[in-house]
């Protein structure tokens, strides 16, 4: 049996501690060893995006980062959008727009969303297309997505200016 | 008597002809009324005994769930024809 | 994927020691936009894995006016692209950088770790031989440096020893009337490795009515990225023009040793070269008119 | 068939059926609690992984299996021998005939080796990474064989041949030497050659297209356990669990009852996770069975394309004559499709496909197409959603799109001049029911998009028409009420595009409550009566029917107990839009609710059934406007814009209908412009990854216009059509007619990649 690693990290905004083996990619970790499955494994190899989560607030492929490389950082998952006010906007946002069907590619492409709404808080269709590239979709064709994350961004600047005022 | 829809391929059995007329009450009577007039068709659609494997017959545009032992109507179409569905 | 350990010095010293006397059997991790995903395929089969992104060195971005920019070999491609000085002065690095991978690749993967990995189409590469950049390597004898026209042997080949380490990129300060450029073709809009790259850089006189100095290097079409001297020098005294930005274009088509395999044919690829040769200097003499320096 | 087609739904001012309510499944999916194929783990569960063929075709010397079982954490090997050996018995189990033979071999090879990925054997250890090593370690020793993997080379005498005893099946006399061309159909109409002697223009091409696959983000996966009581139960991504069982309970000689499929949920699928052929839960079955622990398998991307079931790629020649008025006289069409390893591509089935579909868009006196399926070594062929039609219409719509321009008509107006109508024959002696094809063109004809002018160099637009038959089959789904008035709804249809919704919609628009007081989920095969995989664009139909059948069977005991209740025969209470109303001596009403709250007190539980098989389900067609602009000097291709004008009978949740319009067509460019199976000489894939095996990410394409055309379909209460296979089958046509228009120059084999435009144009 190969030595494990004690990790102690921050995810979803909850300390976590746990061994593993440096092979064992994070998404697996998440997986296999912290009962996370939200994040989804389509490729291992860093082309579809479906393992997107937030490390440090920028959004990467967990299978291309190892479970050991995350000891003392932070991991939002799409678990950890969601809180006791209910759906983060983008998840509401998506509901209401149908932009979902079999849903395999939405947590990877809520994560990125996030992680690009919270640079830019109103991006054209063509930014959130180039920065969605990542995340491959066979089921609906980007447009209600795309639509979806325009209407968060719109909800949120909206709830931006409430709070301001 | 039933119609019988002969596919393109068998016409070398039946002198060319696409539409044959036969008698029976069920699927596996039309084809031995066909194989009479036309010997060699009962080769072609059966396989011991059975049909075919990848052959469906349809009676009157609705694919016969009995098979063989599908009743045929006096006006029925009956036609054969290779099987595969779902999509 | 087989078994192997990890650890993650704070210290260049710490790393080149670690790394000695080990051989082929450990191997530096930066981004792991590469590795993680040659591990997994048993393409590469370590022992050890040395963490390097703990190196304060090897994540500093450093930029003077007079000296030029310093880039850590760990530092990713997301700061890169966002760092105000690198965009207003070095638009061809950005270039490059802004290419890799999709988002998420961008956030780990590092422009060092695209250079190690020496794929002959590593987008990075062809931009900062244009760009003049030195490598820095430290081993157990200490320091040198090496261009990086010269940093890549071979297809993942490099002249790295078992147990040095690449410490940093250094760009020299852009030369007024200068511009770069990198530009490449993939068949899709993104994610997809170049088919073809091509950089180009370019002095002008202040006019900008002639060429003082130029260098043309090439992706994708050989067993590295390739410096084509032969093209920039063919632009020296000459005016900025189509004439002249075909013929470097006919230089860089020779000067190219292209191949057919999964993502595209010799005669495409040589088509390409001449194409994207053609507007990489377009693209760069533009650059190097739009301001003192660079400025777009 | 009536006439007037408008009138068939009856009352159009529905209560549900229309709107756009959000999703069952969504919230999940949203926050991560959906549960895929590989997200069920159970205590003590093993990791399974397959030990593959690394050669494309080879004998099978020796097995040796030793190193693996006795290697540190392995708990069971298994190989083809532990499978009761299979004889050549024929399972027309559910929608297609399978010979079982070729499903064991294809499952773990016995003699042969097909294709590169080919199962040989399984392991089953304490971690993937463990089972990963222990694959590594079982000793296979091949006799390695030449391989073939283009389908023209397949057909040529001194092919290598794939089954040696295989003759061509087809209803002409049968052959006597053995070929890889398992089958031959051949339809004709009218007489061809009198035809073609009446045109006064004739057009002939060769097309070719590219093994594709369906490239859903989810790899296979699953985990069984069979339990020391002897029942196996399986959590799997699957489009049909029943099928799934009943293939199981042959493959494995278990009882159906013993057998339980849990279908999760499917991350995306569009044909190919059809339990037609078994990939990984019955050996998963049987590792767990050996190791008495459960044992969970997945794929990796690369398992996934090389030995999952890509859809055919295939050569074709197409001609059509046409009168100098732009009346087709006649088409002619030969059509090679790989089948895979095993024979089994869809050049025909029970309503047409590949051959049947290619010409159906118009009514043409003569035509004859021989279609032949033909084996070659790469991993076999399943559906991609309308199987075998997208393949047929590129060649198709492009020979009929150049007749337009020789005869210098509009596009949409040479094809409204020869387009079916109902009862229009097709080549194959069928003819059309109600059908939308007319109504479908001209809405294009009239789109926004179509009347917006085209200009600028290098640009170009295109359209192409598509049809799809759709399906019916059986269906079950159970609705029982509960006191508060609420209904729990079962169906036995696994949900790939938001059917759980569409199916309760239904239900609600007959049982009169709204969608919210409705829970509708997806039956195990332990809960709900058998029920066809979901395709074919058969679900919010036939299942729809089913719910429909089980909602009038609540309504009919219903209204007994509200008869109970007034002490009124149950023929004097009426029920309508959620109320029960009797007449006798002034007027009785109560609402659903408070029939349902005296349900305990009138004899008990009330549940609903519907198990029906509905026929005569109506087709659907499409046509898609495509404009895009080529860079000439790289050949790459932008889309500038993309309309979908479907008839979709009566779009019960419109926001779905638009997502399949959507879905369909982003799929059809993908496979017309970037998407293909890559071989070297030894018959290995070069792109088995989403790197290099290059699907449509979100910059490639623009937002999809949707125009949906509301033609009711046929024998079901509310029109409903199938509309989830039609849209991917005209993209690559209507693509290739646009870039012709934009370079003048015709490119005539998928994909139109920029280097094979560059070649088209004569530039490389």
């Amino acid at each position: 049996m190969a030595a494990k690693i004690r990790v102690c990290a921050k995810i979803n905004g909850e300390g976590v501690e746990f061994l593993c083996e440096p092979r064992q990619s994070l998404l697996e970790c998440l997986r296999d060893i912290l009962g996370l499955t939200g994040s989804k494994e389509g490729c291992n190899d860093g082309n579809c995006g479906a393992c997107s989560v937030l490390l440090n607030g920028r959004v990467v492929n967990s299978c291309l980062v190892l479970g050991v490389e995350i000891d003392g950082q932070e991991v939002t998952t799409v678990e950890g959008l969601a809180d006791w006010r209910g759906l983060h906007p983008l998840q509401q946002a998506f509901l209401d727009n149908a932009a979902l069907q079999c849903g395999y590619c939405i947590p990877g492409i809520l994560i990125a969303s996030k992680a690009l709404l919270d640079r830019e808080p109103s991006p054209s269709e063509e930014r959130i297309r180039t920065w969605l590239a990542g995340n491959l979709c066979r089921c609906t064709g980007y447009d209600k997505i795309v639509r979806a994350v325009q209407d968060a961004a719109a909800r949120l600047t909206q709830a931006r200016q409430e709070v301001n005022r | 008597m039933a119609a019988v829809w002969i596919s393109s391929l068998m016409r070398d059995l039946t002198a060319g002809q696409d539409r044959v007329r036969v008698s029976g009450a069920t699927v596996a009577e039309v084809i031995d009324g066909l194989e009479a007039i036309h010997p060699g068709v009962k080769e072609r659609l059966l396989v011991k005994g059975q049909l075919a494997p990848g052959i469906m017959v349809s009676v009157d545009d609705k694919r016969a769930l009995r098979g063989l032992q599908e009743q045929v109507g006096g006006e029925s179409d009956v036609r054969f024809l290779p099987l595969m569905a779902g999509g | 994927m087989r078994a192997f350990e990890y650890i993650a010095p704070t210290t260049v010293g710490e790393a080149v020691t670690i790394l000695a006397g080990k051989g082929d059997r450990v191997r530096p991790l930066a981004g792991g936009t590469d590795l993680i995903v040659q591990l997994r395929r048993s393409i590469l089969d370590v022992d050890l894995i040395v963490d390097i992104k703990k190196i304060p060195e090897l994540n500093a971005i450093t930029y003077r006016p007079g000296e030029g920019l310093t880039l850590g070999a760990a530092v990713p491609c997301h700061r890169i692209v966002e760092d105000a000085d690198i965009v207003r002065v070095y638009p061809g690095l950005v270039d490059a950088a802004a290419l890799i991978g999709g988002t998420a690749i961008k956030g780990r993967a590092t422009v060092g770790g695209n250079l190690c990995n020496a794929a002959p189409s590593g987008d990075s590469i062809p931009a900062m031989i244009v760009l003049g950049a030195i490598c820095t390597i430290m081993g157990p004898e200490g320091v040198r440096s090496v261009p990086v026209e010269r940093f890549c042997t071979g297809p993942g080949k490099t002249v790295l020893g078992v147990d040095e380490l690449l410490v940093s990129i250094h760009f020299p300060p852009p030369v007024a009337h200068s511009g770069a450029c990198y530009l490449r073709f993939i068949p899709r809009h993104e994610m997809d490795i170049a088919v073809a790259g091509v950089g180009a850089s370019v002095v002008l006189n202040a006019e900008g009515t002639t060429i003082a100095m130029a260098r043309v290097a090439l992706g994708a079409v050989g067993p590295t990225p390739l410096y084509v001297e032969a093209a920039g020098a063919a632009l020296r005294g000459k005016a900025p023009s189509e004439e002249s930005f075909s013929e470097a274009a006919r230089l860089a088509q020779e000067g190219a040793r292209p191949i057919t395999d999964v993502r595209g044919t010799e005669a495409q690829r040589r088509h390409l070269v001449g194409v994207l040769t053609r507007r990489a200097l377009r693209g760069a003499v533009e650059r190097a008119k739009g301001g003192t320096a660079n400025g777009r | 068939m009536s006439k007037d087609k408008r009138s068939i739904a009856g009352t159009t001012d529905y209560q549900v059926v229309g709107t756009r309510p959000p999703r069952y499944d969504a919230p999940d999916k949203l926050t991560g609690r959906a549960l895929f194929g590989a997200d069920t783990n159970l205590p003590g569960m093993l990791y399974g992984k397959m030990v593959r063929s690394p050669h494309a075709h080879a004998r099978i010397r020796s097995i040796d299996t030793h190193r693996a079982d006795c290697y540190p954490g392995v708990y069971a090997v298994v190989t083809a021998q532990d499978f009761r050996w299979a004889e050549d018995s024929n399972a027309d189990l559910d929608e297609s005939a399978v010979n079982f033979r070729y499903l064991h071999e294809n499952m773990l090879a016995q003699e042969k080796v097909l294709y590169v990925g080919h199962p040989v054997a399984a392991v089953a250890a304490s971690s993937v990474h463990v089972a990963e090593e222990a694959a590594k370690l079982v000793e296979v020793q091949y006799d390695v064989l030449p391989a073939v993997t283009d389908v023209r080379a397949a057909t040529e005498p001194g092919a290598p041949l794939l089954h040696e005893q295989m003759m061509t099946q087809s209803l002409s006399k049968p052959s006597q030497m053995p070929s890889n061309i398992a089958s031959h159909i051949q339809l004709v109409k009218g007489d061809p050659s009198q035809g073609f002697a009446q045109a006064d223009v004739i057009v002939e091409r060769e097309f070719t297209t590219s093994t594709v696959h369906q490239g859903y983000i989810e790899p296979h996966a699953c985990t069984a356990w069979w339990g020391l009581d002897d029942n196996l139960t399986v959590w799997t991504t699957t489009q049909g669990a029943f099928g799934m069982r009943d293939k199981l309970a042959k493959l494995l000689d278990h009882p159906m009852s013993s057998i339980r499929v849990i279908p999760t949920e499917v991350g995306g699928a569009f044909g190919g996770k059809l339990p037609i052929f078994i990939f990984l839960e019955a050996v998963a079955g049987l590792l767990s069975r050996k190791a008495n622990r459960p044992v969970k398998m997945t794929m990796t991307r690369a398992e996934v394309f090389l030995a999952t079931n890509p859809t055919s790629g295939a050569y074709m020649k197409a001609k059509v004559g046409v009168t100098r008025e732009g009346r087709i006289t006649a088409a002619q069409a030969e059509l090679y499709f790989e089948a895979g390893a095993y024979p089994g591509s869809h050049i025909i089935g029970y309503s047409g496909f590949a051959a049947g579909f290619m010409f159906a868009p118009y009514d043409i006196p003569h035509g004859q197409i021989d279609a032949y399926d033909v084996v070659v070594n790469k991993p076999r062929t399943a559906a991609y959603r309308a199987p075998g039609v997208t393949q047929a219409n590129f060649p198709a719509e492009q020979v009929i799109d150049e007749l337009a321009v020789h005869l210098g008509m509009d596009p949409i107006t040479f094809r409204l001049k020869n387009v079916a109508r109902e009862g229009t024959g097709l080549i194959d002696g069928a003819s059309h029911g109600s059908i939308g094809a007319e109504e479908v063109l001209r809405a294009a004809q009239s789109s926004a998009h179509y009347s917006t002018p085209l200009s600028g160099p290098y640009r170009g637009r295109g359209v192409a028409q598509g049809y799809w038959g759709n399906w019916g089959a059986r269906s079950s789904c159970t609705i029982s009420v509960n006191g508060d008035g609420t209904v729990s709804l079962v169906s036995g249809s696994v949900d790939l595009s938001g059917t759980r919704t569409t199916v309760a919609m239904q239900a609600a628009e007959v049982l009169g409550i709204s969608l919210d007081r409705i829970k509708s989920s997806v039956g195990d095969t332990d809960s709900i009566g058998y029920t066809e995989a979901s395709g074919g664009s058969r679900t919010t139909f036939a299942t729809g029917i089913a719910a429909i059948t089980a909602a009038r069977d609540v309504i009919a005991q219903m209204r007994g107990r509200a008869a109970l209740w007034w002490g009124v025969q149950d023929q004097d209470v009426t029920f309508d839009r959620g109320i029960f109303t009797a007449h006798q001596g002034g007027d009785l009403q109560m609402i659903f609710a408070e029939v349902a709250g005296k349900l305990s007190e009138t004899g008990g539980a009330v549940t609903g059934v519907g198990n029906v098989d509905p026929q005569g389900w109506g087709g659907a067609f499409g046509t898609h406007i495509a404009d895009v602009q080529v860079d000439p000097e790289t050949g790459k291709v932008d889309i500038l814009r993309y309309t979908v004008v479907q008839d979709v009978g009566k779009a019960i949740h419109p926001s779905y209908v638009e997502g399949q319009m959507q879905g369909g067509a982003v799929q059809g460019i993908g496979w017309g412009l970037y998407e293909g199976y890559q071989y070297n000489t030894q018959g290995d894939m070069i792109n088995p990854g989403f790197l290099d095996y290059k699907i449509p990410t979100m910059p490639d394409v623009p937002m999809i216009e949707t125009v949906m055309v509301e033609v009711p379909g046929p024998n079901h209460p509310y029109g409903v059509r199938g509309v989830g296979e039609v849209p991917i089958v005209p993209p690559p046509a209507a693509l290739a007619n646009a870039i012709c228009r934009a370079i003048g120059v015709r490119v005539t084999g998928l994909p139109m990649t920029p280097a094979r435009i560059l070649e088209a144009m004569g530039v490389i």
